[in-house]
């Protein structure tokens, strides 16, 4: 990676400079518009040429680490390999030219994928319907409590209004809850990981509406008694919910429609591959078992003979709604088509394996070097945690240390104090598209941060060293606030 | 066919390091009864070759109509550079910038977008994406609400001139929180909202007023007037705009005496293709003193252990990883690569050429307006002004004409009879800067003919 | 719309520092006589939507029939990563790697590149690339002609088995230098270069023989024997051979007993899109033995200040930039970008895939001529081996089938009656792994109905 | 850039590795070939995943500079910004797709970008006919003297087989001479710059063929008495060949035909900015006045009525032949079809003037610095010399050092040691497309280079500092050949 920094596109601009080849050739004047709905001063846009444009955000670029680039074993996020062809096959110029309202007539091969797409997930999670239009995975959850409420309220039992969350959960769930105008409350788990079913017991009740849970879990395991936790729930009236992220570590092993659950959501931008964009898109498609098939967000693809069509509110009067301007992240519909064409039935199966080997294989070796699991009595998942409470509380090196340091060795850090219960914690998914080369590189740099600690623990403690810039201020990024660039900001 | 580079002999070694006999044993602690038994509906893979080939038939499938349809989705000129750069590996295969010293490239990209959307809206903050300008509305309505200590009601006005499909995202996402969204009625004379359409909530108590500018029928709100009526009465204002817009319009900032609070609106105008509907992304500014309701990421500028500048996200404890049930939203993963496509685009337009788009667009729209409304039983629906996209009348069927015009080749506006049935056989038209003469001459003549061929309801 | 960044302040501000008035002035030092008055048959800029459009739709005029043709240019499944990362600014827009310690990205490319054609072809040393497969010959000629010490006469043999257009730009790029091309008549039963047709040069002064393989009817030559009788009489070998073919056939350093002394082809087929004909790339491979006399760049493995390994251009002394009217070659740019293409091609094919391709290329071929040839009046040219490529007779005029098929949107195969006339009405086709079953039967009832529907000559 | 060097690709594979995703999924046994024309062991390839290679490419990529990345001056390689819109319309898919034999009905889209560019060429070099088949500057030059040859030998007139080149000519002159069967006469430039007129009559003779030029030459200045060198060599007999290298340098100012020249190529990757790719594709079209109209080579693209079409052999009889398999490089051809119809007529001039604006802007602030230029009374074209043999003798550091010192800076080294017959020479060409900062940035480097070389001689001796590797031994390179990866070789 580049290790000069560049300066901000504003400061390479200059008054009348520009990139006029991009520019239409005319300047029409505007002038029946009314001046009081007019715009007084152009915007404070950069002024600059292509090639400055091209070299600005090509330099750029060059500052990020990226799969593309480097190892990233960033737990819960499913970093794996984005096959090039998923791109180039979603960008064919008359996909990218459709226009969303484009009537069907224009739109049988792409409603033919996104068809195809709702049946593959069918089958893949063992549910009865699946709308794909949630645009991330915290929207597929939004979307799986919505429809979990209009459930209960459709049957009249208004009362429910509970979310039962673990407390390793990912913060989507809570806050999704919440913003489902739902109450939550969050229950322990036990020593090995499992949920305390005794605190389950005694959270149902006639308020509960549903439990959120992951399966495996955050903590990179595999929630044992999930027959039943769902029979609790069920029991007690109220629906499970999984959240998908986590899918990747038993596809084609065990699917959420069997374990027990009502609705779920996938991440196609983890467990199918889609790009992280550095943020996004993705794309949280939902599925849903045969009570909640009514309120499935609108729109969805059906079929009429070979005939492909929109499915809205007309068809699905009892939908939850609709979630997006048009049919959420439609180009990222089309890149998980493609990883899933491409994998097929065997290759899905691999998948769980080979992301399951890899996670328990850096596990055991991890374990070996002298580093703690989180839990050693369990098989890892696609991921696994190991806590580092030791090292900070002898060598006085936390885990932050430990992954800014491992930027210095050329690998992304695994995800740090998340899930929250455990302390010092890294959190690591090295996915199945990574080899055992690479995972045996990374065992050797945590061995050698971990004797750095103790000899020279300044050196780990001030990482990463090698990097365009040094370890950032947070506090004074939060304190002084400085969100976009002025003339005269000088930091 | 799984991307795994796994050999015989990696296998075998892994397996005796974790000291197993076999992959299946590590998925030992699965109840056995819960296994899957096949996946007999997954087809058998293909090779890249062979889904290359699938796709490629069913994109010219669809072929390549010529389309005159906008309605929050717009085909501008896309410069060859912004996907170039976009879809390298280190912008395109990157996660979430959280190790920021391993991202300075997302994240000062991000802090370029945020000065520049703030630019363009007059605004002090922008955030880093929200899914798209339907769910940016919703969250603002969520954040104004929450912003808004003064009113209780939760009571949102929302005119109908406000995008439908916006209206019913809005709907959705806040429904289960109790706001109460109301709808204003426009004007059928000039496809505006009325100030008199305002009078009944003259003295309740109102927590939020959106605008939308230009409106779904290309209409031009009085945007100061609504947004002084809202702020006299201590209800909040939501801009929504179209950034291309922007270049020539009044800024969000400036509309009224005191600018709007929040705008938000639909970015794929700036260089996001059309796509079938996505993935695009919403943008999000704000006041900066309501930048702690404020939804989604923000990257801020800092300092780093050497006193160089640098750049983080920020204001975290707003967030879902931080805040779990007491967040500013859910949202997680956002629209990232197309804030990255954006920022590309804007810098290449830069104010001039932006200017440039909004006003060939919008000249294009006004010869197309002309030359169709010269055909025998089409009719502007409004009067007044408007920008970049208008309402025809027809004496036709609009269902029957539009399928007569897609049959060649031509996607002629959008049918209004499923959200303004009131408006009778309506049709949205917009033409954009890609547009020539030749085209505008092609739709009307195809236009034309149809009006002849199609039969009267 | 030159892509020039300068602002009126910067023109200013740059003439006052040179000490001029104008622009204009920088050009006074030429006859003003011989200034441009004006370039009016050059059109107006056109912004890029402009041409765009007109690409755009120039390539859609030209359609994406199915193409049969091979004769020297084949369409294999290109994977999407090659060009995803060929097209990376970094290889896309560097030059030649002159600065070495800046160039490491293009120079280990190369260098792996060397390796991976010297694996293909069983030869030692490779360059970095000449323009095409056909240039690569005729530079190949002029190499051998040098290396050959032992021979004075420059005669070469070249079969005509040989690439018609190879055999052209061979004889248009050394015919000035003297050497002398004679053509080697080809069996009309087995369409192969038959020893026999050596024999009225068994005792004189050969510098060199060239072997195709396979030939261009897609024929396999008795490599083993033409070279042992090249080498019994002191004469060099040249192999022409396609690299996709090499995965599965013999390498010509291992032709008969010792080996051909110089092998070429063109790259094309590694990862390199048809495009009309080019840009491809020639490669080119020797034994260690004659690296001085090789044309082109070479790359070196090497260490730096610090004793660590890395990559330079060497042997530069053949090369005309130090040698100039002495050297191997008047060669300087060439074909870079598209061996980085064909690097990432073989590192993603690897033994397995490359082996895959050609066999399956193959397999399709023969399911091709065996369907083709149940119809009536067709029927296979030659007997004996080949591989991936036949020769087809019919019994009405090829260029009259051809034309018939190309209106159905099938290309299929080349008429050989400009370079073959003997041959009467034949076609060479082709087959490669990118042809299904299905496109097979297409071609296979075109090609039924046009033989009906054509008139006998 | 990316500073740690990355493995070789060979030293990533495994035995039974391989991106099988890219492969047929059949393997047939192709058994009907015979036993003694089959390979006996799979070829050495690497064996490694689709990741492993995109990863591996994607680093080795950063290794580089480029346009994209760095401002790259290098004298007479004129590397401007190669604008994207000409890949990605060069690259459309049907354009890809066509084959080079495909007939002429499913081309004429193709053909008209082609004769049109045959077109444009003419004009802006006011030549009478232009072939575009020629694959980099080389060939051109080979199609040129191979023409020029043909066309004394059409005439009869036998004997002539010498070629004049200038002693500052690129080494592609004199080889391409050799390569066309000619004897090579050099010529001396004055201490202008100019040819030596006498020199140049003393040369010429019964012999001469032509003589080839650069104008302006590779000493960055323009050859003011081009008429009479014209008329001499005409007078002589001797056509003359421009070598069109530099032709960036008077667009739209003055055209070779215009000149006098006979035949010229154009250097489509140079003043008509197609890429260079790492060492190309080029294209080197040729153009030729009445006289040598007959002996372009092919293919040519002709019109009958408003239909396209290949001229061959057939039209052209007395054609020099075919110098490429099919139509050289047509996708450079593309490129720098769109790249011209993007200037249209004011561009064209635009880049004359403004390389030719940069240059002279650079050499007076270098010169004000106290660098020494090597032609201080003349107008520099797009280009010119500075010459450090003041630095070298005093300081000990070489022109060399100070390109190699550039480096660190970000800077790409201009051209070194050529034209070899000014010592110490730097031959800076900066294009039109960089910015007047980039340029001051640039005199900011060289200065503060200069600065060291006074005061820490050694640090510019032994630059670069901060590449990927440190300073190469190229002789080492040259005595101990490893050109190719062993599995044993260690260097
Ligand atoms: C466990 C878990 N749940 C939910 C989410 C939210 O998904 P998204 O980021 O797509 O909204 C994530 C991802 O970050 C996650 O890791
Ligand atoms: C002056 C001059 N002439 C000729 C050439 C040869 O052109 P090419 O490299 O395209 O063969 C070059 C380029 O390197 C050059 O600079």
């Amino acid at each position: 990676m580049q290790t000069r920094t560049e300066p901000l596109v504003f400061e390479l601009s200059r008054t009348g400079r520009g990139a006029r080849e991009q520019w239409p050739q005319e300047a029409p004047p505007a002038d029946d518009l009314p001046a009081t709905l007019r715009r007084r001063q152009r915007p404070a846009l950069p002024e600059v040429s292509e090639l400055d444009v091209v070299r600005h955000y090509t330099r750029l670029s060059q500052l990020n680490f990226s799969i593309d680039t480097h190892f990233y074993p960033l737990g819960s996020c499913t970093m794996k390999y984005n096959p090039k062809a998923c791109n180039s096959l979603a960008m064919l110029p008359e996909f990218l030219a459709r226009h969303p309202l484009a009537p069907e007539s224009h739109g049988q091969g792409f409603l033919a994928c996104l068809y195809e797409l709702q049946e593959l997930l069918k089958e893949i999670t063992g549910m009865q319907g699946v709308a794909l239009s949630p645009m991330a995975g915290a929207q597929g959850e939004f979307a799986g409590v919505a429809m979990i409420r209009a459930y209960h309220r459709a049957r009249g039992d208004l009362e429910r209004n509970e979310i039962i969350v673990p407390e390793a959960a990912h913060g989507t769930n809570p806050a999704t809850a919440t913003m489902c105008g739902c109450v939550v409350r969050e229950i322990p788990v036990d020593s090995e990981g499992d949920v305390d079913l005794d605190a389950l017991k005694a959270a149902v009740g006639p308020k509960t509406a549903g439990i959120m849970l992951t399966n495996p879990s955050t903590l990179g395991v595999f929630e044992r008694r999930i027959e039943q936790v769902a029979r609790i729930v069920h029991d007690a009236g109220g629906l499970l919910y999984y959240d998908g992220a986590n899918l990747n570590a038993i596809l084609g092993k065990v699917r959420p429609g069997d374990m027990g659950f009502d609705v779920i959501h996938m991440n196609l931008h983890k467990t199918f591959s889609t790009p992280h964009g550095g943020g996004g898109p993705g794309a949280g498609a939902v599925g849903v078992g045969s009570r909640l098939l009514p309120f499935l967000p609108v729109p969805i693809v059906g079929r009429d003979g070979d005939r492909y069509r929109w499915l809205t509110e007309k068809d699905l009067p009892q939908s939850i709604g609709r979630l997006s301007a048009f049919m959420g992240n439609a180009g990222v519909l089309l890149r998980a088509y493609v990883y899933i064409r491409m994998l097929g039935r065997e290759g899905l199966v691999r998948v769980g394996e080979f992301a399951t080997l890899n996670a328990n294989y850096l596990l055991a070796r991890l374990v070996k070097a002298g580093f703690a699991a989180a839990y050693p009595s369990r098989r890892a998942s696609h991921e696994f945690i190991v806590t580092l409470k030791r090292e900070a509380r002898e060598l006085e090196v936390t885990a932050m240390d430990f992954a800014k340091r491992l930027l210095d060795f050329g690998f992304h850090a695994p995800t740090t104090y998340f899930p929250l219960l455990v302390p010092e914690c890294l959190l690591i998914e090295p996915t199945e598209t990574e080899s055992k080369e690479t995972l045996d590189a990374f065992v050797e740099a945590m061995v050698r941060i971990r004797r750095e600690a103790e000899d020279e623990p300044e050196r780990v403690r001030r990482a990463p060293h090698t990097l365009p810039v040094r370890r950032l201020d947070d506090v004074r990024a939060a304190k002084q606030l400085d969100l976009t660039w002025k003339p005269a900001t000088q930091p | 066919m799984a991307f795994t580079p796994h050999t015989r002999e990696d296998v075998a070694e892994m397996l005796a390091a974790i000291g197993v006999e076999s992959i299946e044993q590590l998925f030992d602690e699965i109840p056995a009864n819960l296994r899957v038994k096949s996946l007999e509906r997954i087809p058998e893979a293909l090779s890249e070759m062979q889904i290359a080939r699938l796709m490629t038939e069913r994109a010219r499938q669809d072929g390549r109509p010529l389309c005159f349809i906008g309605a929050g989705a717009y085909e501008h000129h896309i410069p060859a550079a912004v996907w170039a750069i976009t879809t390298r590996g280190e912008f395109y295969s990157a996660y979430t910038p959280y190790q920021a010293e391993a991202s300075q490239g997302t994240l000062q990209t991000i802090y370029e977008f945020q000065t520049m959307i703030s630019a363009l809206t007059g605004l002090e903050v922008a955030n880093a994406s929200l899914y798209d300008g339907a769910s940016a509305l919703a969250e603002a309505m969520l954040m104004a609400v929450r912003a808004n200590r003064r009113s209780k009601s939760q009571r949102i006005l929302v005119p109908t001139t406000v995008h439908p499909h916006y209206r019913k995202v809005a709907v959705a996402t806040t429904g289960n929180q109790g706001l109460i969204l109301e709808t204003l009625p426009y004007s059928s004379t000039d496809g505006r909202t009325p100030l008199e359409a305002l009078e009944p909530y003259a003295n309740e108590d109102i927590t939020v007023l959106v605008i939308q500018q230009p409106n779904f029928f290309g209409m031009l709100e009085d945007v100061d007037a609504l947004t002084d009526w809202a702020h006299e009465r201590g209800a909040l204002v939501i801009a929504v705009v179209n950034p291309i817009a922007l270049a020539l319009l009044k800024p969000p900032g400036e509309w009224g005496r005191a600018g709007v609070d929040i705008a938000v609106g639909e970015g794929q105008p700036l260089g996001v293709p059309l796509s079938s509907g996505g993935p695009y992304f919403g943008f999000m500014t704000a006041r900066m003193s309501h930048v702690r309701q404020m939804p989604g990421r923000i990257v801020g500028r800092t300092l780093d252990l050497n006193g160089n500048p640098g750049f983080t996200l920020t204001l975290q404890a707003r967030e879902q990883h931080i805040r779990r049930g007491k967040a500013t939203s859910n949202i997680c993963t956002n629209q990232g690569l197309l804030v990255t496509a954006a920022t590309i685009y804007m810098s290449l337009m830069g104010p001039e050429g932006l200017e440039r788009v909004a006003a060939v667009s919008h000249a294009r729209t006004r010869e197309l307006v002309a030359a169709l409304t010269r055909i025998q039983g089409v009719r502007p629906a409004f009067q007044g002004p408007f920008f970049h996209e208008a309402v025809l009348r027809l004496d036709k069927p609009a269902s029957a004409v539009l399928a007569s015009l897609a049959e060649r080749g031509i996607l002629g506006g959008l049918d209004l009879a499923e959200h303004y049935p009131e408006l009778g056989s309506a049709i949205l038209v917009c033409a954009t800067e890609t547009k020539t003469a030749g085209d505008i001459e092609a739709f009307a003549s195809a236009l034309a003919e149809a009006m002849k061929s199609v039969r009267a309801a």
